[in-house]
């Protein structure tokens, strides 16, 4: 989230010392604040792997990982494994968030929905995707539509739960506000309930996404044959510890890449921007 | 990732008569498939053979028989349990295993530091142990017959639930004190973790089974596809036990990260295994491992093996290509079958060695 | 008829966690006529305010009947524009987003909105604020906007709780006189809270004074003072005076709230 | 809910101690009832065999098979101190570094990059390492449930503290708050309706990340009576595992988060009640 | 020495999203002695409750110099006791958790801490609300709550911000004396941020007037009226009439905010 940035300057700067100046501008540069957090993780990680304390044949250092990252582009398995791995993923998140985006707000609204759903919801949500694969496989084999169902699953119920915490957070007050402005029930829905369960929508999508995400990796090595899930088992069973790390990593850049990109602007743009969220002062 | 043919959303060309999806696992044993393909052996007898990505587990394997993805796949333990929950399984031939004697288990090894003290001279010396298995698979059943030759009970053992992969990691980190598994694993881990070693291989304590399952459907309806798969699958067998090398190598193309030293070596077990006729000593290895199944608690008691085996089809090719099985042992005749042939227990584990 | 007709009202607030009920409202009745306006005094905690909601719709009495245009409420409506003590601005909306919201709903068109949003901007003060956000206004400036929404929507009937507190003697009167203005000019019925005696009998016809929780009507006060008013010469006649003091007095008795129920 | 209801209806119906807790048992069950009367409907009709999905009545003597066998008690009994443990690890760990980020935006400049990079990693993609660090075993187990809930909670925490009205930390510390007691006094009940959402959702996944895990190094535990069931076909046992992995859940809610929500951000107004 | 200083303190807010700054202050000094009241007047939007928040230690300054006790501000701090515009109250505690937070924070045992509670909460007005919370109290309540919290700590220095602005006048008449008489007794140091010209007056010693945004200070008047005063005798005196009219035309001079930076 937005919240994650820290807040521009507002002090003067013409009191900071020069030097100092510099550092927090270059320390304030995007590509510093975004990358810098990794360097000391990677050096640990190379000084791991370069000490050979750990046992080889079950840990990667950076090269190795390196190394079969490039060999796999040039065999053309990286790009085909991503692209059925992120097809995989937009299907399941994008029928999750169909599904669960106007389920979470019909249960949060209507008393009715809630008292027939929220068991059932609470119920399943413990649920793991996981343990329905059997089941699945049997119905739908080792299809994309178990994959994609499994995703969905664990897409909708942080969605649904968020939605219904966030609009049980907006004041009752804006809805009364609205009302008395003439505001209809659609019309209080788009213009209160949504930006006033805003934060809590957005942090439900976020939640979804990052989960959903596992749960591809989960279903695919379950029920893989081909994707990122299916290379880091595979690699595994092949005991190529350097593909499993390398998996892991292009799983966390991509995700990184999704929420930097796409939500982490959103929600600069909407609930930080209306003052809804604020990065707390620092304390003094 | 690496499966030839169809992928599994594209369940292939049904419509021509002469075509037929398999499946297999990413294992030695079950490389034959895959290298009968590679060889022309399916091409040759006319049959356009769609093999699917490899399966994890026999349990998907089946799985994905039942959900009608593939019409054949090759499969052990697994299948006792889904024919007891009523899968309509039937067996047409071997993958792995014997058609001249009871036991054969050269694929299987137990691997473990020397301080654990496990010796082949002295099964007891597994009394207490931590042994980490695969729970419901054949290495289980290694473990089962390994503790009754040595007259210790389940409960004398730790089981440790341990997929093929983790083996190696549950050693290093001491999960275990030992791992019961099967080729290429033991000699994979034996270079993994220092100091393991293979202090037991075979040793003839359980019938290894792997069979060439269809469905009484797909069987009743393309009676000639199968014996067409079949034959070529006999002539792959045939080529690899007498290329045992250049298959092992051969192989590391369709288990990718298998080195091919590992897989020449595994292939010099399994070639003992390869012997894709049927003969009452499959029946009879069958019926122990459903047996030693219930006795761990991996299926329901009193397994009958007989009504799941249909020798017609291995019968018919055996009779029209006899070259194919040259240089297997000789199949004793009291356990030799025949059409209409009934399953008794006791005859069976007479008639086979 | 009377536009609004608040009769034995009564209303207990419930605790739902001790099971307890707090009497806000002991009872009350009184009446404003249609293009009438009457203001509500009385003290802190008294139930102005629970009274206002009730009358808006957005809470439930106990016991008695409310009726406006002689119909029982049941809900907020925009036939009722409401100011509120705490503003309840859209924090997801602009300066503008929010003075326009009434008129969005009402459909009226983009130009004709932001025309009117102008001229009641420059009205209270706000001219330049229009892209702001509600957190980047001062207190002041919030309660200005709240009254501004719905000003702009010329409702029927206005509800306004405690619009002018937070803001400074200078702007009040300003905002004072404007409402008078526009009072005069289109007659809206409004029901007005205050704790300003002079603002209330300035802008009123009626006083209504309540007494402590649980409230009831301690009197209520026709101020007859002629219309237009100007606040020059409305403090220069006598009886604004007499006015202010007798209401000041009849408070004055009244002790603040200071025992829970 | 009832923020688009007229309040005039909602607040009506007032909630009195007694008779309400009556009527949110019954509410609480009906849903249940129908569910599993569908269930049975569907299967009867439709003719579905065990083998794709189980009638009820397999299902229930699944159950009582389960616990005839003392098979239940060992399986819940680990399950449930994995859980119990995973569980505490995050509460303990993800709370205090989700308000440690909300309130400093330092250290959320450097940590959210990091924290964004691993939300991705599936716990079953963790097994390979976290048994390499922590050995094959119940430690691996709990590091998967950890992780499953860690990220769900913690950004819910950041997201509750974001949302304290900058006005309520200020008068805090201008009356003296200071250090660990703002965390305590402010921050902790401010975000609480946050993080009782992200409890939720995270011990959902804490389940889920406990079943995936069992699989590996374990004998006993739901995960592991599902693995078995799965592998011999028993769709009864493996629906059964899920209704118990369900209610204990639902359980947990009802005597733990629900309770909790009540008596704190429901009673401070905090949140809208129905 | 001052106990406060503001020498030449100015504040731009910053928009983070559009980069546009606004200038709030623009250039204000004035100082407070210790044991002084000091008044600060002005239009809305000003930059009231932006001087008293940079004193409070909550929002940095653009340029200038704010010294408490000689000590540039870095933070809050319990020796600077701040009633907000908004309230701020903890919506978790009780109205009792509210009341003895500050001194919990300090230490204070329990006893003596409700022992406080109870004569603060007695002279607002709020004895028997000590187990509600918050959300159940009216809007004035509420304020008072937030001037209770503050006043029972006893801080050295007080900072106020319109801390009457929505209590009805009776109430607030009792309030203002209650605090005069506090004052009188205890002499804190006080910042008191108001509208109400008669209040200022009666409260302080010196009022600050400031012009509208950005402001600056428009003149700094010395009340020269005798301390102990009572509301009574206070507004018999003529001075104070002088005084409250001269400041109503040192702000009716300038308008409101009507033009954003
Ligand atoms: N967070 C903020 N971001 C941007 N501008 C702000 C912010 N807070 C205040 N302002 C602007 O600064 C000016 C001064 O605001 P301030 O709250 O200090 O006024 P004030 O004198 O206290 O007014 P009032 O009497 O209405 O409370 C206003 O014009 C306001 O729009
Ligand atoms: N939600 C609530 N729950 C319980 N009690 C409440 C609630 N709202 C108000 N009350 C109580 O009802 C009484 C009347 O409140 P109300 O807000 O109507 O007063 P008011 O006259 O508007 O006061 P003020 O002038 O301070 O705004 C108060 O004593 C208050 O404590
Ligand atoms: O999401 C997990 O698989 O833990
Ligand atoms: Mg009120
Ligand atoms: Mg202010």
């Amino acid at each position: 989230m937005t919240t994650m940035t820290p807040p521009a300057p507002t002090r003067a700067p013409a009191r900071v010392p020069l030097l100092r100046r510099l550092g927090t501008v270059l320390l304030a540069h995007p590509i510093v604040r975004t990358l810098g957090p990794f360097v000391p993780f990677l050096l640990i990680w190379w000084a791991v792997a370069a000490t050979g304390s750990v046992n080889a044949a079950f840990f990667a250092g950076p090269g190795e990982v390196w190394q079969s990252f490039t060999e796999l582009v040039r065999k053309g398995m990286m790009p085909s494994y991503l692209g059925d791995s992120l097809e995989r993923l937009a299907y399941g998140v994008g029928f999750g968030l169909l599904i669960g985006l106007p389920l979470g707000f019909v249960v949060a609204l209507s008393s009715w929905a809630r008292r027939l759903t929220w068991p059932l919801l609470l119920f399943f949500q413990a649920i793991a995707d996981i343990a329905w694969l059997p089941i699945l496989i049997v119905w739908f084999g080792f299809s994309l539509t178990s994959v994609t169902f499994v995703i969905v699953y664990t897409v909708v119920f942080p969605l649904m739960l968020g939605i219904v915490a966030g609009v049980d957070q907006v004041p009752r007050e804006l809805v009364n506000a609205a009302r008395s402005l003439g505001a209809g029930r659609l019309r209080v829905f788009f213009e209160v309930i949504v930006p006033g369960s805003l934060p809590a929508v957005a942090s439900g999508v976020r939640t979804g996404l990052g989960y959903g995400w596992r749960a591809l990796i989960a279903a695919e090595i379950i029920v893989g044959t081909s994707g990122i899930g299916f290379m880091m088992f595979d690699a595994r069973r092949a005991g190529e510890v350097s593909q499993v790390f390398l998996g892991m990593i292009v799983l966390g850049v991509l995700w990184y890449a999704l929420d930097a990109l796409i939500l982490a602007p959103f929600e600069r743009a909407t609930v930080e921007r209306w003052g809804l969220v604020r990065q707390m002062e620092a304390a003094r | 990732g690496c499966g030839g043919g169809a992928t599994v959303e594209d369940p292939g060309a049904e419509g021509s008569a002469a075509s037929l999806r398999a499946g297999y696992l990413s294992a030695i044993d079950q490389v034959g498939l895959p290298l009968a393909l590679e060889n022309g052996y399916f091409e040759d007898r006319g049959l356009n053979v769609d093999i699917a990505d490899p399966f994890p587990t026999g349990v998907d394997a089946l799985n994905a028989l039942q959900a009608g993805e593939v019409d054949l796949v090759q499969v052990g333990t697994p299948l006792v349990p889904a024919a007891q929950k009523g899968d309509e399984l039937v067996l047409v031939g071997n993958y792995t295993g014997s058609a001249s004697q009871a036991s054969i288990d050269d694929t299987m090894a137990v691997v473990a530091t020397p301080d654990a003290g496990i010796t082949a001279d002295d099964l007891n010396s597994l009394r207490g142990k931590r042994v980490g298995v695969s729970v419901g698979s054949i290495n289980h059943l290694y473990l089962l017959g390994l503790l009754e030759k040595a007259g210790l009970k389940t409960s004398d053992v730790t089981i440790v639930n341990t997929a093929p992969p983790d083996l190696g990691v549950a050693l290093e980190t001491d999960g275990i004190d030992a791992a019961i598994v099967w080729d290429p694993w033991p000699i994979t881990i034996t270079d993994q973790v220092d100091g393991a070693e293979e202090v037991m291989r075979g040793g003839g304590h359980i019938p290894f089974v792997g069979y060439q399952v269809t469905t009484r459907e797909f069987l009743d309806e393309h009676p000639d596809e199968v014996a067409a798969y079949l034959a070529a699958r006999a002539e792959v067998d045939k080529w690899i036990r007498e290329n045992p090398d250049e298959a092992g190598e051969a192989a590391t193309r369709w288990l990718p990260g298998t080195e091919s030293a590992v897989a020449q070596e595994a292939m010099q077990h399994n070639v003992k295994q390869l012997d894709p006729r049927f003969s009452a000593c499959n029946y009879l290895a069958l019926d122990t491992v459903a047996d030693l199944m219930a006795q761990g608690d991996a299926a329901e008691p009193d397994f009958d093996p007989a009504p799941y085996f249909d020798p017609a089809p291995i019968l018919k090719v055996m009779e029209e290509n006899p070259d194919l099985f040259e240089g297997l042992p000789e199949v004793p005749a009291p356990a030799q079958v025949e059409e209409g042939y009934t399953y008794d227990q006791a005859a069976a584990d007479k008639a086979c060695p | 008829m009377n536009t609004l007709e608040i009769n034995n009202l009564r209303k207990e607030y419930v605790d739902h966690y001790t099971g307890e009920t707090i009497p806000a409202i002991g009872e009350v009745t009184f009446s404003i006529g249609e293009g009438e306006f009457v203001s509500v005094l009385g003290p802190s905690g008294c139930g102005k305010t629970t009274v206002l909601n009730i009358v808006a719709g957005f809470i439930d009495h106990t016991a008695g009947d409310v009726l406006v245009h002689g119909k029982s409420v049941h809900g907020p409506g925009p036939d009722r524009g409401v100011v509120f003590q705490s503003h309840a601005l859209f924090p997801w909306k602009t300066v503008l987003g929010n003075v326009t919201f009434g008129l969005r709903m009402k459909g009226v068109p983009r130009v004709e909105r932001e025309r009117a949003a102008a001229d009641i901007l420059e009205l209270v003060g706000l001219s330049g604020f229009e892209r702001k956000y509600p957190h980047e206004l001062s207190g002041g400036m919030q309660q200005r906007l709240g009254l501004a929404r719905v000003l702009v929507n010329e409702p029927e009937v206005m509800l306004m709780d405690e619009p002018f507190a937070s803001i400074d003697a200078q702007t009040r009167r300003k905002l004072q006189q404007d409402l008078t203005e526009i009072f005069e000019k289109r007659r809206p019925t409004v029901f007005f809270v205050t704790h300003d005696i002079d603002e209330a009998v300035f802008l009123s016809d009626r006083v209504v004074v309540l007494s402590a929780r649980p409230s009831t009507v301690a009197e209520i006060i026709d101020v007859d003072l002629p219309r237009p008013r100007t606040w020059r010469e409305t403090v220069e006649d006598p009886r604004f005076r007499e006015y202010t003091h007798h209401i000041e007095e009849r408070l004055g008795g009244g002790e603040p709230d200071a025992q829970a129920g | 809910m009832t923020t688009i209801d007229s309040p005039a209806r909602t607040v009506g119906r007032v909630r009195r101690p007694g008779p309400r807790r009556g009527s949110e048992a019954v509410w609480f069950v009906v849903p249940f009832v129908l569910l599993v009367a569908i269930w049975w409907l569907v299967v009867e009709v439709t003719g579905t065999t065990a083998r794709t999905f189980p009638q009820v009545t397999d299902v229930i003597a699944a159950l009582a098979e389960m616990a005839a066998s003392g098979d239940l008690a060992r399986h819940l009994g680990a399950s449930l101190q994995r859980m119990l443990i995973g569980a505490v690890l995050a509460v303990v760990t993800a709370i205090p570094f989700g308000i440690a980020l909300g309130s400093s935006p330092r250290l959320s400049a450097f940590f959210s990059p990091l924290l964004r990079f691993s939300v991705a990693l599936a716990g079953i993609a963790w097994i390979p390492i976290a048994t390499l660090w922590l050995g094959y075993g119940d430690r691996a187990v709990i590091f998967i449930v950890w992780n499953a809930m860690f990220f769900a909670l913690t950004y819910n925490t950041v997201l509750g503290v974001q949302q304290i009205p900058v006005q309520t930390v200020r008068a805090a510390r201008s009356m003296g708050t200071r250090g660990p007691r703002i965390v305590w006094e402010v921050l902790l009940p401010g975000a609480l309706p946050s993080i009782v959402t992200g409890l939720r959702i995270g011990l959902g996944y804490g389940w889920r990340g406990l079943v995936a895990a069992e699989i590996i190094a374990t004998n006993a535990g739901l995960g592991y009576a599902l693995f078995l069931a799965q592998s011999q076909f028993d769709t009864g046992v493996i629906i059964a595992s899920m209704v118990i992995i369900g209610v204990l859940w639902l359980l947990m809610d009802r005597l733990l988060l629900a309770p909790l929500e009540r008596r704190t951000v429901e009673r401070w107004g905090m949140k809208a009640v129905s």
